[in-house]
């Protein structure tokens, strides 16, 4: 890899460090303020009870969990199409914090279900299409890191992921139409009563939170890639000099 | 064409040859359905009605564990490159396999599954669909696993991260696969399923072969 | 005429060489020299088009071989490592194959199974060769379609005084037809009036 | 003791190296698994009425997909018949090669269970047995499988040819296990049948590694 | 002192050679000579006992071979057409693997990498190494264990010039500390005082 490959990346890195800090100061504050009005100051649900409160994390998460893997597709794209080698790393960044999320949302989802449904877990389409975009975070990783050498890596993963993206819809689709066949819609409804404002908000808050960590983990796993790969280019280049 | 048609008569040769994999892909479907009233009991209305699902989930397992002989020892064995190399459209040849990969895998699935559904217990309304949805959909896995198989050339022993590619695309075959029988059992109209599943076997064949062709291309390099 | 100017290469992100030319005319042989690990095989595969140059320009009689990856793979072969010898099929057939894919059919088959002397292991199934007669049947793959570039990575490795000899004849009459060879070996292969390209380490 | 040491050590780090394989025979498990219910339809009880037989044929399918990891690659770069050649006795390679082999396979699978076991409804009283069952069943697994991964060796892409071989044999430890799990499932006694699968286990343990000793020499002749 | 008696082999139920006697003084070596297909691999890998004998008797100082497999095993290094390299692993690891599963823990490794020159490689994963690196690990392997018997498959396939250097030099060491070595090659090794062993097409 040349040189010039690295000069906009220099750049990169010192803007990304400063937006890191500002993204992760602003998550940490969004955090703390969100967790105060979630725990504290929003009332338990006069059905649910306390347990109400594990929506704050879980439906953020859920959120996160889409728009993440949205955003490794996008920037799958960007890589396959313009070849910006950028790309590529916001993609292999964006895959474990996408991954996380949506084990966050699975955890926290059968956490609820427990005493909501008395079964940590159903097969209902949403529940199931949610699973298995798990399993497709879990086949994007995999493939990164079986195949040695990057440069190919992040082809074949990006070829994955735009693959991928195409089938998620119909994953959903199918999934949905699967499960109205046998389950009878009465056993579980996800939308559940009409939010009150005492709730939205702490979910908002949340929301953002989460979106600015999402920020933060991606610049800093982004950096340490940038410079994981200088330094391996450094390390080859001298053993041969 | 010509060049395509001596592609697929190469590979169906070399199926014949390399001790019967046709004859092999079949058996691990019948052994897999074998094992489930093994496993779960001989009650005839339980093994009714988990049928479709167990004949479409091993029929999944067959199809995913036969992707290994489409491009991998082809790409060990430097044929690979060679047949890159012939100046076809790389897309092209891709095709070509698939097809020979189908002719020797999803095709004898298709000629077992009636018998393994008798079996299974299930009852005459299930057959016509059951046939259907495996001539339907049966290709999709051949396209789809394609790109799977392209992906993890590389990739040394890579035969379960396979799976863990591959098994997640097909779940829209599976699912759209047993609706339809489920509703023939019942007596309910099967057409939208099957209609479903054309429309996705019809979506893979320009999709799967390009996608899979750019993985092909990405191993050699 | 095959060209390559400023030719660069990248293999696992590092720099094994950069700023390569080279020009062979028709009827010409070029011959890559250089240790373990200086890229002869690695600019073989770029001129085969199977790895992408980091840098630099192939040309074919002039014209940008990029521009049409195919055409300019209708007119190579490439014979590496790899012998891509199926051991399920015999000799005759598996060199039959590859004239049948590349459009030429099987009428040079035996020619070329003669121009190695392997007539008499026609139908032999590939698994019981030797590794020298496994080498004869990839190279008698050259003589079964025609191609004008031959691109040979060692092919002289395991054939014993008589598969080089037999090989030398046969590079000597596609170059007697204007065809062009590039190999890399690391023993003469007793060529007349080859060129020289040696490679350093990087 | 020293050497057969080496020859374990040396194959977890090349299944931690390549690929996080570890990681993936379990992932073939839970993927399995997870296609049962989207094959037979979400309805608790059924599940949990299949829910041991699932298990236990997944962890059958899992195990033996992941045993052409235990010769094949070694086979095909020269470095089995390097072991053969160190002068340690055949069946000891042999059976350092199994110990690897379910450490990196059967080992992850009983850890994955009672979660899977959660998500087919399966009842708290047959945790417990899910668990012993696989604890003492998985060995055999990797026992037996060396045989047929040692005996398809010579054949190319004996991924199907081994499940031919494989499957029939790992049968009875897929009916002790399920009758275990369904016995403590329904308040029975499990002991006899754990008993039976431990008798199986160890009964496999000086046979198979002695079995596939020889077939690993007549794969090098 | 290492000998065979009456030695024939069948290969794929054809009788390759028969009555073929060798002896091989301690300090000696022999290179095994033929065209491609006389048996040279067969012979070896029947020295190694990874072939069974169709007939005649191995002795090693007058006694049988075969009464004690194990024994023989132990003392022997074979360096076939495969090279026994994992991809994953680095060179360093590569080498050091075989030395400790032979018992000879990983204290000559480095005196090996250094023999070969492949020092420098030592951290790089054997996969992205060429075709001549890729063999010198693999030769690697005889000095970083001993071994009384050295048989040799075509050890310079892919070797440039100053690697055949390395594998001479090393040779001439075991030699001189009688060990025995038995080769297959089509070139040159440029060895001193060899027998030769010529073998003929069956
Ligand atoms: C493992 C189990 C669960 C999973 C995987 C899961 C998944 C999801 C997903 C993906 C969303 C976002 C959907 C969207 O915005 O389109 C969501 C939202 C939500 N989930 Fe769950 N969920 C689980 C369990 C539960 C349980 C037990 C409850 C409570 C009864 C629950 C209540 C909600 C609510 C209230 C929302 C917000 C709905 C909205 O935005 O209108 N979930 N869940
Ligand atoms: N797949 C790969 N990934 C990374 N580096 C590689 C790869 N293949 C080769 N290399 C490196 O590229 C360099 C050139 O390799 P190449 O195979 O072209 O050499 P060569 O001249 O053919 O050598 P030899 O004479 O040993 O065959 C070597 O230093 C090698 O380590
Ligand atoms: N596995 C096998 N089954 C049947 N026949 C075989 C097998 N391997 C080799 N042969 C045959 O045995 C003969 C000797 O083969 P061998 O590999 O020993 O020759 P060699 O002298 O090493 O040749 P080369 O110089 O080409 O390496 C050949 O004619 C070959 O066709
Ligand atoms: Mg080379
Ligand atoms: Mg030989």
């Amino acid at each position: 890899m040349s040189m010039h490959y690295f000069a906009n990346p220099t750049h990169f890195t010192r803007l990304a460090g400063r937006i890191q800090q500002w993204a992760g100061g602003l998550a940490a504050g969004l955090l703390i303020a969100g967790l105060y009005l979630a725990l504290v100051v929003a009332p338990a649900d006069y059905q649910q009870g306390e347990t109400v409160r594990i929506m704050f994390v879980h439906v953020p998460s859920a959120w996160m969990a889409l728009f993440c893997y949205s955003f490794l597709a996008v920037a799958s794209a960007v890589a396959l199409i313009w070849k910006h080698p950028l790309a590529d790393m916001a993609a292999k960044a964006s895959a474990p914090i996408g991954a996380g999320f949506t084990f966050l949302a699975l955890v926290t989802g059968s956490l609820w279900g427990k005493p909501m449904w008395g079964t940590w877990w159903v097969w209902d389409a949403r529940l199931t299409s949610v699973l298995i975009l798990f399993f497709l975070y879990l086949g994007y990783m995999a493939l990164w890191q079986a195949i040695e050498d990057s440069q190919k890596a992040a082809k074949a993963a990006a070829v994955l992921a735009l693959v991928g993206a195409v089938n998620v819809p119909i994953i959903k689709f199918s999934v949905d139409w699967w499960n109205t066949l046998h389950q009878p819609a009465s056993v579980l409804r996800m939308d559940g009563p009409a939010i009150h404002p005492s709730m939205l908000w702490p979910l908002l808050v949340m929301a953002l939170a989460f979106k600015a960590y999402f920020v933060t983990l991606l610049l800093a796993r982004m950096r340490m890639e940038l410079n994981l790969r200088r330094i391996r280019a450094l390390r080859l280049a001298d053993r041969t000099s | 064409m010509k060049p395509l048609i001596s592609i697929i008569a190469r590979d169906l040769r070399l199926a014949v040859r390399q001790g019967g994999a046709t004859l092999l892909a079949l058996v691990f479907f019948v052994l897999t359905v074998t094992l489930f009233p093994l496993g779960v009991g001989p009650e005839p209305a339980i093994l009714a009605r988990i049928a479709p699902g167990v004949l479409w989930v091993a029929a999944l397992l067959a199809a995913m564990l036969s992707l290994d002989r489409l491009f991998q020892s082809d790409f060990e064995d430097g044929s690979l490159e060679q047949l890159v190399l012939s100046g076809l459209p790389v897309g092209g040849v891709v095709l070509a396999k698939i097809i020979a990969h189908w002719m020797t895998t999803g095709f004898p699935l298709l000629l077992a599954a009636p018998f393994l559904a008798v079996l299974l217990n299930m009852n005459g309304e299930g057959f016509t669909a059951l046939m259907l949805t495996m001539l339907i959909g049966t290709p999709a896995l051949s396209l789809i696993g394609a790109i799977g198989a392209a992906l993890t050339l590389t990739v040394r022993r890579g035969g379960v991260l396979l799976s863990l590619l591959v098994l997640p695309l097909y779940i829209p075959v599976l699912i759209f696969g047993v609706s339809a029988i489920d509703a023939a059992v019942h007596g309910l109209n099967a057409k939208p399923h099957l209609l479903l599943l054309a429309a996705l076997t019809v979506a893979c064949l320009p999709l799967c072969p390009w996608a899979a062709a750019a993985a092909v291309k990405l191993s050699l390099d | 005429m095959f060209q390559g100017q400023g030719i660069a290469c990248d293999r696992g992100e590092r720099r094994i060489f950069s700023d390569l030319d080279f020009s062979i005319a028709p009827g010409g042989a070029m011959v890559l020299r250089g240790p373990n690990g200086s890229g002869k095989t690695s600019l073989l595969r770029i001129a085969a088009t199977l790895l992408g140059a980091a840098d630099g320009r192939l040309l074919w009689n002039g014209s940008e071989i990029l521009a049409d990856i195919e055409k300019h793979r209708t007119r190579l072969h490439f014979v590496g490592h790899q012998d891509a010898v199926k051991g399920a099929l015999s000799v005759w057939e598996n060199v039959a194959v590859w004239a049948d894919i590349r459009g030429a059919g099987d009428r040079c088959v035996d020619a070329a199974l003669a121009a190695f002397e392997i007539s008499h292991l026609a139908d032999t199934p590939a698994q019981y060769l030797s590794a020298g007669q496994h080498r004869r049947v990839a190279l008698a793959r050259l003589v079964a379609s025609p191609a004008a570039l031959w691109l040979l990575d060692e092919p002289t490795v395991s054939l014993d005084a008589e598969g080089t000899a037999c090989l030398r004849r046969v590079i000597a009459d596609h170059r007697a037809a204007r065809g062009i060879v590039m190999a890399a070996t690391h023993i003469d292969l007793g060529l007349d009036d080859v060129e020289l390209l040696h490679l350093k380490l990087p």
